[in-house]
């Protein structure tokens, strides 16, 4: 365990405290995205460059920039006046602290050492010519899929014409 | 504690984090984020399986989480896709004013 | 590896291109889309004629292969090959195309969807080719599919006439039937040999390794493997190409454009059956160790052959549609290309299907000419005298009805027939195809003679023309001009008539028993000996005479004296009403088809409604009856005995189902929660079970 | 038009303009003319001679104080639309440039933030002693003292005058000597017929008065103020 | 010996690491590295400024700046000192956390960036094995700081600048990546600096850059027009269309942060450049090989230079173009077209060398090119305005 990992610990849960705790909800994704450049340097540290440099670019590049874009469409005054948590937040809380007991438990009890080899870190070339072979139906379904996602999100979205109300 | 450990815990420590925002957050985007959240904690674990693993030539770990970025991508496209209609629908995004389902 | 083996895919694929290209052109761009048709055709003839000269020097099957999917450990291959059959698959399928492409120039000069037409035949050529090159069932299937598309879309070219679209759709459906058992056959092979390859350097499906174990291994009924895969392979074949049963789609298919019906209908698509018999022929042959006689698979082959040959002979001789004729013509020349696959191997089915594609193309696009100069008009009874209006049609129709009749020695189709009737003859199982082939020969010289008679001597009996009232014109198909004096037609549709009927003379000579080239290339081998095999010549002689006494008949019945009136009865038709009338309507297959298949599933609609309304609701009826009754009883019993003792149970139910609806209230964080709750109950059970 | 819904390939309208732009890129190094800047405090434009801006007095001679024009009359202070003009007339009376003893300005001050150039002044002034000027720069530190322009300021010589709109000064300078050769003649009229009263009298006056053509200096024996011209 | 002008920063940069303790070794090895860039591309950007507005004077017939020091030389230190005495405003209302971040965030961004850049031989920062994921990864970055840049200034204004430049960015980043992917394709490779060095081969004097290949030329213009659009630069400033919405997003902004602001973009456009440059323009590599005996860096900023004179050039001739013109552009050519080069990359290589191979593959590309072109251009129904009034 070293420095580095603990500094981006400490970063992540900290921001994703944050994420989750803060009331302006556009606060909350901008610390978000510290959390996942945070989830990607971890990724980088691993050795899983490609990983990480993906995580950045789809988590924060894309997913946090939805996520702002759909809190700028669906801000209503309403909206602003209500609580953060909801009424069973103290519940929902416990259930947390409950599994995170269970897995911290969990992973300590067990002695699971791993091998700490020299690493020799993914390269690219190998993920590129494992994805057009071995996993090269996983990739046309999760082609056939992201499709079909942007066209659905596209449909569900948009506005119809004929919602006049 | 080992590095292995240190990860997992992270991982889940993480996890709960997500579980927790997703449980209490009234704002269903928000929500929808503490699910991304709980879906990186997973990716986590999978990165650090492969690391700590037998063979780091072996990359399973690192193509499940490559396709499970993939998943999480499409799932908060059209989650807030989703989000968005029933906002237009029903003008709120709060999660306990939205019950007309309940019985 | 020459250069063309890798490039040889893009025989197929210059005219999918153009197909495509003139899919998205406007509708009124017509010379582009007709140019793109042809130009891509010319240069795909021209990589063809440099794959004939490859394979002319290298016979053995050349093949590129690649792998096109991968799902775990298992890898789907495709390819394209290079090998004799190819190749003369290749040009001839080219050489025809293009041919037909710059007759339909003219033939469709004032159709409206000009560029559809040529978009829809660019595709098909594509598609076709595609079966041609491809190495990989696979591949060839895919092909196959386009071909059928194609085939459909052309049929029904002129949606707006319900028979074409009716006729678009039979054909679509009758050939699915076949393809049904095609790709049960391929998925088998798949499962068996692990590899749809046909060549893949000794593990293809049809190199020893597979075949030698596929004809070994037997299942149901002592088939082989082989035989067993191979038939149902021959399932799609029967389809494609016509073979009784599943004939009945190809006559009705006339009622798309001639120059469809020539290139689709006569030379290429339906030949795809047999050449589909001819690539798979190593694995219909497939010999276990011992056995010496044909397999099974061949002689199914044989005997479908020999009854389609027989049956669509018998059937022409009664039709007054010039196109149907030569679709009847072509369903009964299928069979004998079968019987030739089934009896001499696949160079003797090969040869006939060669020398069939440029005669019987000849013969359509000459009839398409004969349409187009009398105005749309089919029906022969309404023709007559044309030689005179049309003279190098007439003239070109005739060596084509010469070659697909057989006169001896001239005409390519005597010597591939002849080849046949050959190998027929020395089939060790049965003689039978041999006679059932001879008597189809004779019917063919005949009914050729009779729509030669019929169509181009005597007097003109075209509506107006003729001593004959107007009658109600047969086809649509009057939009190309009025009704007018019959002419002859331009010079582009005329042009491909001369050239093919040159070819109608002189490809026969390719393959005469004295210097029989084409068979010993398509077998592989160059030494080109004449083979003097014993009965040779009396088979010659036989088949001369059958075809010359069949023109003779001809004559004798419609030629000596001209049929002067369109109404007169057929000569036959005098003679024998009744048979007559059977063979006009094809022995009353589609009747029977109609009677059987089709009434079957009407009665048991009917049935199961019948059923429906009388019996079960009946029996509802009274069960409800029975249920009310007995409710009116329990009512009575309930309200007065059981209910006061009832309600307090079910109150604490009801109290019970809304605790557990409050569960299920679609608030997603408490799913959400439970979802948690579960987990952290889980993991506490793994631990607990690790821990003990 | 229907040349230019031709069939053209995408972007060449992009480099048409870049074909231009380039063109003025190197020509602007190439030929001066192409430039049209003017480095304004070292390079101006060359003023046309009708510009004109904020009003100045005008005096003969080369003394602002004793050649100026004005004669405080104050006609132009009462004209001035926006009021900018403050003149306090003298006591006394000082001889102006031809010598005749005249009311002079103790105080002119035009106030130019409030000037709008309208010109009246010099319409009314009936001794061409106001005039328009060019000067159209006057950065100062101060908003209000320092546009507030007193005599000193506002004075300028006939000379600048001439250099700044040499045909209308001209002109001014043909018409206010004409009227003074009137007056000269008129006075030498009035002077002979004294002197045919009185012979005795002076002789040579009037070759002096011709002689002048400019700036006289001819005193006129009379006392009576000028008459009004015009 | 001719590698040491080329390498003259190398070995500088190891002589000065031969004085400092072993111990610190690592964390002196990067400052040396970092330092250099970090000073080289902000006075890379000054010149530019300056550059900028001298050629924009010219390109109207116009002077330019030329009033501080000789030539008006001196005018970005000038504006540099003007825009660090200004007083630094922040909106009452702002976040004023987000709002102090924003720039910050998009100057760091962007400095990254040059992480993977080769700016000479042996002379990248870091070789990643997925370099240009790294640099596009740091790129999506910058959206995120435009828009805390535009959410947190509680200003109309700046929210419909930030949402204007996020959707512009976000659309053109797809064909960015996209026009990308060819070189990626064709070198088998995603580290900047193992591109650049497939490129650095000669055949007789001439380089294998990937701009010389149809599929390389048009990826380069298709990179360009994005990059562009991604650096938010004119003919594509809408985010900061001054007629309409004052400055877009930074329009809160004042003094220092508002000049960070100018940097960021400034920077970024120079990293676009600079990728642009390693992946089709051959990067460090000298475009004959008989030039190479002039440093693999020169060449570098050279091209940079060039570059950023082409961007200027743009700016000078082409108007601004109108929003829906400018999304119609991305999704209906642009992408198309980056998707139609991705296929004609593949059969590049799948096709023997040869002149065949270049002129199938460029007429292939000119096809659809041409039919995109008449549907855009269909669609707009582009014609001579006729007036009703004026004429």
């Amino acid at each position: 365990m070293s420095i580095s990992f603990l500094i981006i610990a400490v970063l992540i849960v900290g921001s994703t405290a944050a994420a989750m705790g803060l009331r302006n909800p556009i606060h909350c994704v901008l610390t978000l995205s510290i959390t996942f450049g945070g989830i990607a340097a971890l990724f980088l540290q691993l050795g899983a460059e490609f990983v990480g440099l993906t995580q950045i670019m789809v988590y924060v590049g894309a997913v946090a920039i939805l996520a702002v874009f759909a809190i700028m469409m669906t801000q209503s005054r309403r909206g602003l006046m209500l609580g953060t948590f909801s009424r069973n937040a103290l519940v929902g809380l416990l259930t947390a602290v409950a599994v995170f007991s269970v897995l911290g438990w969990a992973v300590l009890s067990q002695p699971v050492a791993g091998v700490t080899a020299a690493v020799s870190p993914v390269s690219v070339q190998q993920i590129g010519s494992s994805l057009m072979h071995e996993y090269v139906l996983p990739l046309e379904l999760i082609g056939l899929l992201l499709t079909a996602a942007l066209i659905g999100a596209i449909v569900i979205a948009m506005e119809r014409k004929e919602d006049t109300e | 504690m080992t590095g292995l450990q240190a990860y997992l815990l992270l991982s889940s420590l993480l996890f709960a984090i997500g579980l927790a925002g997703a449980l209490t957050r009234r704002n269903a985007i928000l929500v929808l984020i503490g699910i991304e959240l709980m879906l990186n904690a997973a990716n986590i674990n999978f990165i650090a399986f492969w690391h700590y693993g037998p063979a780091t030539t072996y990359i399973t770990g690192v193509m499940f989480a490559i396709f499970s970025i993939s998943v999480a991508a499409a799932e908060a496209a059209v989650g807030l896709a989703i989000i968005v209609a029933a906002y237009r629908h029903s003008h709120t995004i709060d999660l306990d004013s939205m019950n007309s389902l309940k019985g | 590896m020459t250069w063309i083996v890798r490039y040889v895919c893009l025989i197929p694929a210059l005219p999918m291109l153009a197909a495509g290209i003139s899919a998205l052109l406007p509708q009124r761009s017509r010379k582009p889309a007709a140019g793109l048709a042809i130009v891509s055709m010319a240069a795909s003839f021209a990589l063809a004629l440099c794959a004939f000269a490859a394979a002319l020097s290298n016979p053995s099957p050349q093949v590129f292969n690649f792998s096109w999917l991968q799902f775990g450990d298992q890898t789907l291959a495709l390819g394209w090959l290079l090998d004799p059959l190819t190749a003369v698959m290749l040009v001839m399928v080219t050489f025809v195309g293009l041919l037909i492409f710059i007759y339909s120039t003219g033939y469709m000069e004032h159709d409206e969807n000009f560029t559809r037409f040529f978009c829809f035949l660019a595709l098909f050529a594509g598609g076709m080719l595609g079966v041609i090159i491809a190495n990989s069932l696979l591949l060839l299937f895919m092909c196959w599919e386009i071909v059928g598309l194609t085939s459909y879309l052309l049929i029904g070219f002129w949606y707006q006439n319900p028979r074409a679209a009716a006729a678009a759709k039979k054909a679509f459906i009758t050939t699915r039937i076949g393809d049904l058992g095609f790709l049960i056959g391929m998925v088998w092979l798949y499962a068996q040999a692990h590899t749809l390859l046909f060549y893949d350097s000794g593990r293809g499906a049809l190199e020893s390794g597979a075949v030698s174990h596929l004809a070994v291994t037997t299942t149901i009924y002592g088939l082989t493997l082989s035989s067993a895969i191979g038939l149902l392979i021959f399932c799609g074949a029967m389809g494609k190409s016509g073979q009784v049963p599943l004939h009945v789609w190809l006559p009705d298919a006339m009622e798309g454009p001639t120059p469809v019906s020539a290139l689709i209908h006569a030379a290429t698509m339906v030949a795809a059956g047999v050449f589909l018999i001819a690539r798979i022929y190593p694995l219909m042959s497939a010999h276990g160790v011992e056995v010496v006689t044909p397999t099974i698979a061949l002689q199914v082959v044989t005997w479908v052959g020999a009854i389609t040959a027989l049956f669509g002979a018998t059937v022409a001789v009664a039709q007054w549609d010039i196109k149907r004729i030569l679709a009847y013509s072509t369903v009964s020349q299928l069979g004998y290309m079968m019987i030739g696959l089934g009896v001499g191997g696949p160079a003797v089915g090969m040869f006939h299907l060669i020398t069939h594609a440029f005669f019987k193309a000849l013969l359509f696009l000459g009839a398409g000419s004969v349409i187009h100069g009398c105005s749309g008009e089919q029906d022969i009874r309404r023709m007559g005298g044309l030689r005179k209006y049309m003279p190098l049609t007439f003239l070109t129709y005739g060596i084509g009805m010469l070659a697909l009749s057989g006169f001896p020695l001239v005409v390519s189709g005597f010597w591939s027939k002849d080849a046949i009737l050959y190998s027929a003859h020395h089939w060790s199982v049965s003689q039978l195809p041999f006679y059932m082939a001879s008597l189809g020969a004779l019917l063919t010289a005949f009914y050729m003679t009779r729509q030669v008679c019929y169509v181009f001597f005597g007097t003109l009996r075209l509506p107006g023309h003729g001593p004959v009232s107007h009658s109600e014109p047969d086809s649509e198909d009057t939009r190309h001009h009025g009704a007018g004096h019959p002419h002859e037609s331009p010079a582009v549709m005329t042009a491909p008539l001369a050239i093919l009927a040159f070819f109608a003379f002189a490809l026969g000579f390719l393959g005469t028993p004295l210097w029989p080239w084409f068979q010993s290339f398509l077998n592989g081998d160059h030494s080109v000996a004449a083979e003097h095999e014993p009965g040779l010549v009396a088979t010659m002689a036989a088949s001369s005479v059958i075809a010359l006494l069949g023109i003779f008949l001809g004559w004798l019945l419609y030629g000596r004296q001209s049929i002067a009136t369109c109404e007169a009865p057929d000569v036959l038709e005098r003679a024998q009403p009744q048979t007559f009338r059977v063979l006009h309507q094809a022995y009353f297959i589609d009747a029977i088809y109609d009677a059987t298949f089709v009434r079957l599933t009407r009665w048991t609609a009917k049935l199961a409604d019948l059923l429906d309304r009388f019996l079960f609701h009946g029996i509802v009826q009274a069960i409800s009856f029975g249920v009310l009754g007995l409710a009116w009883v329990d009512s009575f019993v309930d309200n007065y005995v059981v209910n006061f003792g009832f309600d307090s149970s079910w109150r604490s139910i009801s109290m019970g189902g809304r605790a557990m609806a409050a569960l299920q209230g679609g608030r997603v964080q408490a799913y959400l929660r439970y979802i948690g709750l579960a987990l952290v109950a889980l993991v506490l059970y793994l631990l607990w079970g690790v821990a003990r | 038009m229907s040349r230019d819904r031709g069939s053209r390939l995408l972007g060449e309208g992009i480099i048409k303009g870049l074909a231009e732009t380039a063109r003025n890129f190197f020509g602007s190094y190439i030929s001066k003319q192409r430039l049209t800047t003017v480095q304004y405090p070292e390079e101006r434009i060359p003023q046309d001679e009708s510009f004109r801006n904020f009003p100045f007095l005008v005096y003969d001679g080369s003394d602002p104080e004793a050649g100026l024009r004005c004669v405080s009359c104050q006609i132009c202070e009462k004209e001035c639309p926006p009021k900018c003009i403050f003149i306090e007339k003298s006591k006394d009376k000082k001889p102006d440039a031809v010598g005749k003893p005249q009311f002079y300005p103790t105080v002119f001050d035009i106030d130019v933030s409030v000037c709008m150039s309208c010109q009246i002044c010099v319409e009314v002034c009936p001794f061409e002693a106001i005039k328009m000027d060019v000067k159209y720069d006057y950065p100062t530190e101060s908003r209000f003292a320092a546009l507030l322009f007193d005599k000193h300021q506002l004075a300028k010589s006939n000379d600048y005058y001439h250099q700044i709109h040499p045909t209308e000064a001209s002109a001014v300078d043909a018409a206010l000597a004409a009227e003074r050769e009137a007056a000269a003649t008129k006075a030498a009229a009035a002077a002979a017929k004294a002197a045919a009263a009185k012979p005795a009298a002076t002789a040579g006056a009037p070759g002096t008065a011709t002689a002048s053509a400019a700036t006289s200096t001819v005193t006129p024996p009379s006392d009576t103020t000028a008459g009004e011209p015009r | 010996m001719t590698q040491t002008p080329d390498q003259v920063f190398v070995i500088l940069k190891h002589w000065l690491l031969g004085y400092v303790p072993t111990s610190v070794h690592a964390i002196a090895s990067a400052v040396l590295s970092i330092l250099p860039l970090m000073v080289v591309f902000p006075l890379l950007f000054a010149i530019t400024t300056l550059l900028e507005r001298k050629g924009l004077g010219r390109i109207q017939n116009r002077l330019g700046p030329n009033r501080t020091g000789p030539m008006g030389l001196w005018q970005p230190l000038a504006d540099g000192i003007k825009s660090l005495t200004k007083e630094d405003i922040v909106p009452f209302t702002a976040d004023h956390i987000v709002h102090f971040l924003a720039p910050v965030l998009l100057v760091v961004a962007a400095f990254l960036a040059y992480a993977v850049l080769p700016v000479g031989r042996n002379m990248a920062l870091v070789n990643l094995n997925a370099g240009v994921l790294f640099f596009f990864a740091v790129g999506s970055v910058v959206e995120l700081a435009v828009f805390m840049a535009g959410w947190s200034s509680r200003s109309k204004y700046s929210m419909l600048g930030a949402m204007r430049a996020i959707a512009q960015m976000i659309s053109y980043e797809v064909p960015l990546v996209l026009a990308s992917v060819v070189v990626i394709m064709q070198a088998g490779s995603l580290s900047t600096v193992d591109i650049v060095e497939r490129q650095a081969t000669y055949t007789g004097i001439f380089p294998h850059w990937y701009v010389f290949t149809p599929w390389g030329f048009l990826g380069f213009i298709l990179f360009m027009i994005a990059a562009t659009a991604e650096s938010n630069r004119s003919p594509f400033d809408l985010p900061e269309g001054e007629s309409e919405i004052i400055a877009g997003y930074y329009i809160e902004y004042s003094g220092f942060k508002f000049a960070l602001f100018f940097l960021g973009e400034y920077l970024g456009m120079f990293a676009t450049s600079g990728i642009a440059i390693t992946l089709f323009l051959g990067g460090w590599s000298a475009p004959l090989s008989v030039l190479t005996f002039i440093p693999s860096w020169a060449w570098f900023f050279l091209k940079l230079l060039t570059l950023i004179c082409m961007f200027i050039w743009v700016r000078g001739t082409l108007p601004r173009l109108r929003m829906d013109q400018l999304m119609n552009f991305a999704w209906e050519f642009i992408l198309p077209m980056a998707l139609f080069n991705m296929v004609i990359a593949g059969l590049w290589r799948f096709m023997n060398p040869g002149a065949v191979r270049w002129f199938v593959c460029a007429f292939l590309i000119l096809v659809p090119m041409f039919v995109l072109s008449a549907l855009l251009k269909r669609k707009k129904k582009l014609q001579l305005r006729t007036y009703s009034f004026a004429e």
